[in-house]
């Protein structure tokens, strides 16, 4: 089979026992303070789109967790990395 | 006359007190340090949105600022046509605010940089640049992650003289070598309209003493004294 | 790793049964869980020092025999008086671990942990520096990746808090590819009320204990015991141990407890870092002399369900504690609420000398509050390295490229290159104190404003010399960290180190502690230097190859001086000026630059030091700048004194002319003399007219100068009088090589 | 009906006049490093997930996005801003 394009979709964030200040104080010196407060959690992280040629979608996958392990894009010790969605374009 | 400036101490704001010092003792101008809450804007003749990071430029740098009550009092200023000054931090918080056109995007290379740049004035009329010439070059610190100034309305700025400060070489020469973050045609500072409210990403307070200044140039000074002219004359 | 069982529960210690045994004696009975955490994590090596603390005896008493020092070793940080009322407390500290596997966040935090350390100084940071140590660049993504993450991690935590990092050292050895190191220095300015109003203690019953700043998490707990052991003993649930730093929360902190101070009504103060609420609270009480009533309940967590075991052993970052005047309370409250800070009061001091800890109406911790500070001590063995006669006996091969081409490469070195890569990712410049900033001088100069005072800083050591000879290569340290200061003008007042080794255990590990704390001692004491503070890290190994790191025990010095005009720097002035050169160069190459980079040499004779001849040339330079006759000053150290020289030509774009003819002795080759690593030595600019008044100051001081050429304007280094050719340097390819190295290495 | 738990996600790009530097970074380096050409475009952003008390899906989306117009989560001269999902908890 030819390969096809694909575009996966991933977030980097830190893991849920570790802190993270910038959703914290978005939704504390933001959110709260300006009426938001049915919002009871803000957790931020980094957003990757990514366009690749595969077999199909578990090679597109498999491709782009190496990427991400080989380029150091993100760290185990304090980030999980979460495929968000895969699609065929 | 009684002349006197607040500089805005928002929660994470850390040259805060750099200003503070030239102000009071270098240009001799009574000024106050307030905390951001605190801030009433009936007590001052100007205003100095300083440098660092408020709220630690969580989400985007100076938005959560740009909320801040400071703010609003900061609107009754700018209406009246007090000075509304803003340094790197106080530049991206005024462009949040949209006190001023634009906004400050994180640097081409990724990277803080933290050096002495030289700047050229291209509008001597605003509240910060009267006593300076049209073509005079600065030589003015940066320290900043997030300064490259972008904007989908150039052409405007252009026509409407908002451009204040661009980055150059020592001999004003505006060339891509000169520009330490990437900024839409080597922009570093800008005005509104009505050029009383004046951000800029280099930090003139760190360029007013001959003591901490590499070549012993006092640039910034006439950054500040500029704004206490600018007073007096709205004053007079 | 030890199993104790208690009551039926079992539980995994670090401790050993020993002194588990020690702990049941202490306590007259069974600990429970928690308390037993609390006795592992105060005993651990990080905590207690228990290795160290014997051989850190030998240090003089610096609170006792300097009038200066008002604070000394075994408090959170050194403090001197500095005169016209005011105090300067510093202090180093190492962040290896959690950096060598979360660059970023080790870093960041290691940052974090040093501001909090001279903050409960009471006192406000406004320097930070920050010795590395990584595998070398070239090739190797991981040292690259490393490297990338721990500037940007130091840089992000210390420009967002608004404390500027004046200076630092790297070093790129293959010893440090797995474990690198990251040692951080604060310091710290304020009154001497400032600093007499937050001691460590909890001296007076009746007091409350506040805990203020962020949330209490599940993470880090262990992180110390954590710091006392080799990397690949972790298993995947220590990495949490690393931690996310919150700057922001941090920079609040710090106005926050500086506004809370000046209240007068706090009456003591303790940073939260390794042991967390057990180290704060048992110190407090321990060291004032008191006892104590808390009350975990009150805790502000961020995750529910905490036991009082996580609780208490926690180490979230960006905490504090305040022992506040009852009549107080309520205006320190009030400037937490004006910085919007979580705090909550947690208990209260009694009379007791004993530490009770709550958990609503159950007692969960029940001890002498002095007893978790009665670690026990280990006698390690120390033994020389057996390799060591081998590697001394290196000799230096003869060069076959031109010593030219070994200059060219010498300067592009990893080593010796220019470091801007990393201080432009610094704002070294906020507080508008930095008078001379990163890279324009041999260290960072700070004015103190209000005064005629200026203070300087320096730090390093070089470990490839501490490797084969640790007690003369500390002292080197010593020499060069004081020499840097001294270049600049200051006058060295005090001293703080950071011992980074490998596993105390093994004998040939601890001899390198031992022999460098040895050296520190001597030099200090002859020299007149009180040594502050210090910290020690052990457990520094690369499991794979299984070797300890190179000897690293990092030196920070501290210098004073009054009037602007005394600085001095670095850049050479006028072209006619003369160069001298000062201080003996002896066949010293052991360890050099140039061994390694010209023939992948570790060995040979390293440099020794003679602390008589030091003070000569101290004394000497001291009198030539009261009389003005220095224009340029810089210290000579790797790649020998034509690196010196050249850095010196590039700010002002001149040229020299070197004559050494009669420069040195017959016995030395020409590489020998060039390339020589020597310490004590100076580069120096005099007018010509002071020509004859410079030599007989030298001949006062019995120093060792020579006169080596003449400045000019044009853009070459000539070296004439060499037993072989002249040499001919491109000062432009000179500083091509100095200036492109790092960012060619990271900026792919 | 009582309030429901609900999870947002959301994400915020550059505009492409604005470029994105992390993403141009990222592809920088894979040019560098063997063995992915076959990933052709990487885009970077920031990515949020909030929690919030909302009656119904409706009322939770609508909140989201009067708090990112009114709060200027995003900035409207360089970014734009999706929701990529609500969620009941
Ligand atoms: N890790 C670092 N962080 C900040 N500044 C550094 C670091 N390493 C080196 N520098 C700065 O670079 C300059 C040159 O450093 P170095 O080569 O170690 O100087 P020297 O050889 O004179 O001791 C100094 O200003 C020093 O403070
Ligand atoms: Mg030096």
């Amino acid at each position: 089979m030819a390969p096809q394009e694909f575009e996966v979709e991933i977030t980097l964030m830190n893991k849920p026992a570790a802190k993270d200040p910038v959703g914290a104080t978005i939704q504390k010196d933001l959110l709260a303070k300006k009426g938001y407060d049915m919002i009871s959690n803000v957790r931020s992280g980094q957003f990757l789109r990514i366009h690749l040629k595969a077999e199909d979608e578990n090679e597109a996958k498999e491709i782009i967790e190496k990427m991400c392990n080989d380029l150091r894009i993100f760290n185990p010790v304090t980030q999980n990395l979460t495929i968000l969605k895969v699609s065929k374009l | 006359m009684n002349i006197k400036i607040a500089v805005i101490q928002f929660p994470g704001a850390n040259c805060d007190l750099d200003a503070i010092h030239v102000l009071n003792n270098v240009i001799n101008v009574k000024t106050d340090l307030v905390w951001h809450n605190h801030f009433k804007e009936e007590k001052y003749d100007g205003v100095i949105l300083p440098g660092g990071f408020a709220f630690g430029d969580y989400l985007r740098a100076g938005i959560i600022a740009a909320h801040s009550p400071a703010i609003e009092e900061a609107r009754i200023m700018l209406k009246d046509g007090r000075p509304v000054v803003g340094i790197c931090n106080g530049f991206q918080v005024l462009t949040e605010a949209q006190f001023l056109p634009g906004a400050l995007l994180q640097n081409d290379s990724l990277k803080f940089a933290c050096k002495w740049v030289n700047l050229k004035v291209e509008n001597n009329n605003t509240a910060c640049t009267n006593k300076m010439n049209l073509g005079d070059v600065l030589a003015i610190p940066i320290a900043h992650g997030e300064g490259r100034y972008y904007t989908d309305k150039l052409k405007e700025l252009e026509e409407n003289n908002q451009i204040v400060f661009k980055y150059s070489t020592e001999e004003g020469e505006l060339t891509e070598e000169a520009n330490p973050n990437g900024s839409l045609e080597n922009i570093a500072g800008v005005c509104n309209l009505e050029q009383n409210c004046v951000g800029l990403m280099p930090h003139p307070e760190r360029a007013s003493e001959e003591i901490i200044s590499p070549k012993g140039t006092i640039h910034g000074q006439i950054f500040f004294k500029s704004m206490i002219e600018f007073i007096k004359r709205r004053l007079a | 790793m030890t199993k104790v069982d208690i009551n039926g529960e079992k539980a995994d210690v670090e401790m050993t049964i020993d002194e588990y045994e020690k702990v049941r004696k202490l306590l007259a009975r069974e600990p429970n869980i928690t308390e037993l955490g609390m006795f592992d994590v105060m005993w651990s090596e990080h905590c207690s020092y228990k290795s160290s603390r014997p051989k850190l005896r030998i240090f003089e008493d610096a609170e006792a025999n300097y009038d200066y020092v008002l604070a000394g070793p075994g408090q959170d940080a050194g403090v001197i008086d500095i005169g016209d009322g005011y105090a300067l407390a510093f202090r180093i500290e190492s962040h290896n671990h959690p950096s060598a596997i979360e660059p970023y966040h080790g870093a960041a935090t290691g940052i974090g942990g040093i501001i909090r350390d001279i903050l409960c100084m009471g006192v406000r940071p406004i320097a930070l520096l920050d010795p590395l140590r990584f595998g070398t660049l070239k090739n190797n993504p991981h040292s690259q990746w490393l490297f990338k993450y721990v500037v940007k991690g130091i840089g992000d935590y210390g420009n967002c808090t608004g404390i500027p990092t004046i200076g630092g050292e790297v070093e790129f050895d293959e010893s440090f590819e797995s474990n690198c190191l990251v040692n951080v220095a604060c310091i710290g300015l304020g009154t001497i009320e400032d600093f007499k109003h937050a001691p460590s203690r909890a001296y007076n019953p009746g007091d409350y204990v506040i805990l203020m700043g962020g949330s209490t998490g599940r993470d880090g707990i262990h992180g110390v015991t954590f710091a006392s052991r080799t990397l690949t003993e972790m298993s995947e649930e220590d990495r949490p141990a690393v931690q996310i730093g919150d700057p922001f929360t941090k920079k609040l902190i710090i106005e926050a407890t500086l506004e809370a101070i000046k209240t007068g009504f706090v009456r003591g103060l303790k940073d939260l870092g390794g042991g967390g609420l057990t180290c704060a609270t048992s110190e407090l009480t321990g060291d004032g002399d008191t006892g104590g009533n808390i009350d975990l309940r009150k805790v502000f967590t961020r995750e529910p369900g905490m036991n009082s075991y996580e609780i208490m052993l926690s180490e979230s970052q960006e905490r504090m504690a305040f022992i506040v005047k009852p009549e107080g309370l309520e205006t320190v409250l009030d400037v937490f609420r004006k910085y919007e800070m979580s705090f909550a009061v947690i208990g209260r001091t009694d009379d007791s000398k004993v530490l009770k800890v709550f958990d609503g109406n159950n007692i969960v911790v029940n001890i002498p509050a002095k007893a978790l500070s009665e670690s026990p001590t280990f006698k390690r063995e120390e033994k020389r390295p057996s390799y060591l006669d081998q590697l001394l006996s290196q000799k230096t091969p003869e060069p076959t490229i031109g010593l030219d081409e070994i200059i060219y490469r010498l300067i592009a070195s990893e080593n010796i290159c220019s470091k801007e890569w990393i201080y432009r990712q610094y704002d070294h410049e906020v507080g508008v104190r930095s008078v001379v900033k990163c890279g324009e001088g041999d260290s960072g100069v700070l004015r103190i404003i209000g005064t005629n005072k200026f203070i300087a800083a320096s730090t390093g050591v070089n470990s490839k010399h501490c490797f084969l000879d640790p007690f003369n290569g500390v002292k080197g340290g010593l020499v060069e960290e004081c020499g840097n200061i001294i270049a600049n003008g200051t006058k060295p007042m005090a001293m703080v180190n950071c011992c980074n080794f490998g596993n105390p255990e093994i004998p040939e590990s601890f001899w390198y502690f031992s022999k460098s704390v040895d050296g520190m001692n001597e030099f200090c004491r002859t020299m007149r230097i009180p040594i502050v503070g210090g910290n020690v890290s052990f457990y520094n190994e690369d499991e794979v190859k299984k070797t300890a790191i190179k000897a690293t025990p990092m030196i920070m010095v501290v210098g004073l001086i009054e009037g602007q005009d005394n600085i001095i720097t670095l850049p050479f002035k006028e072209p006619g000026n003369y160069i001298f050169l000062i201080g003996e160069t002896k066949a010293e190459l052991g360890g050099s630059e140039y061994h390694s980079v010209i023939y992948g040499l570790e060995g040979g004779i390293p440099p020794k030091v003679e602390e008589v001849k030091i003070k000569e040339i101290w004394d000497f330079l001291f009198e030539l700048y009261s009389n003005g006759m220095i224009k340029a000053n810089h210290d000579v150290n790797k790649g020998g004194f034509i690196i010196t020289i050249a850095e010196m030509c590039f700010k002002n774009k001149l040229g020299a002319e070197l004559d050494l003819k009669n420069c040195f002795d017959d016995h030395l080759r020409d590489d020998e003399f060039l390339f020589s690593e020597s310490y004590g030595r100076f580069i120096i600019e005099t007018k010509p007219n002071d020509y004859d008044k410079v030599l007989k100051l030298a001949e006062k001081h019995n120093v060792n100068i020579k006169k080596i050429g003449v400045l000019n304007s044009t853009p070459k280094i000539i070296i004439k009088g060499l037993r072989t050719k002249d040499i001919y340097l491109d000062i432009q390819k000179l500083r091509e090589n100095f200036e492109s190295t790092i960012p060619n290495l990271m900026e792919i």
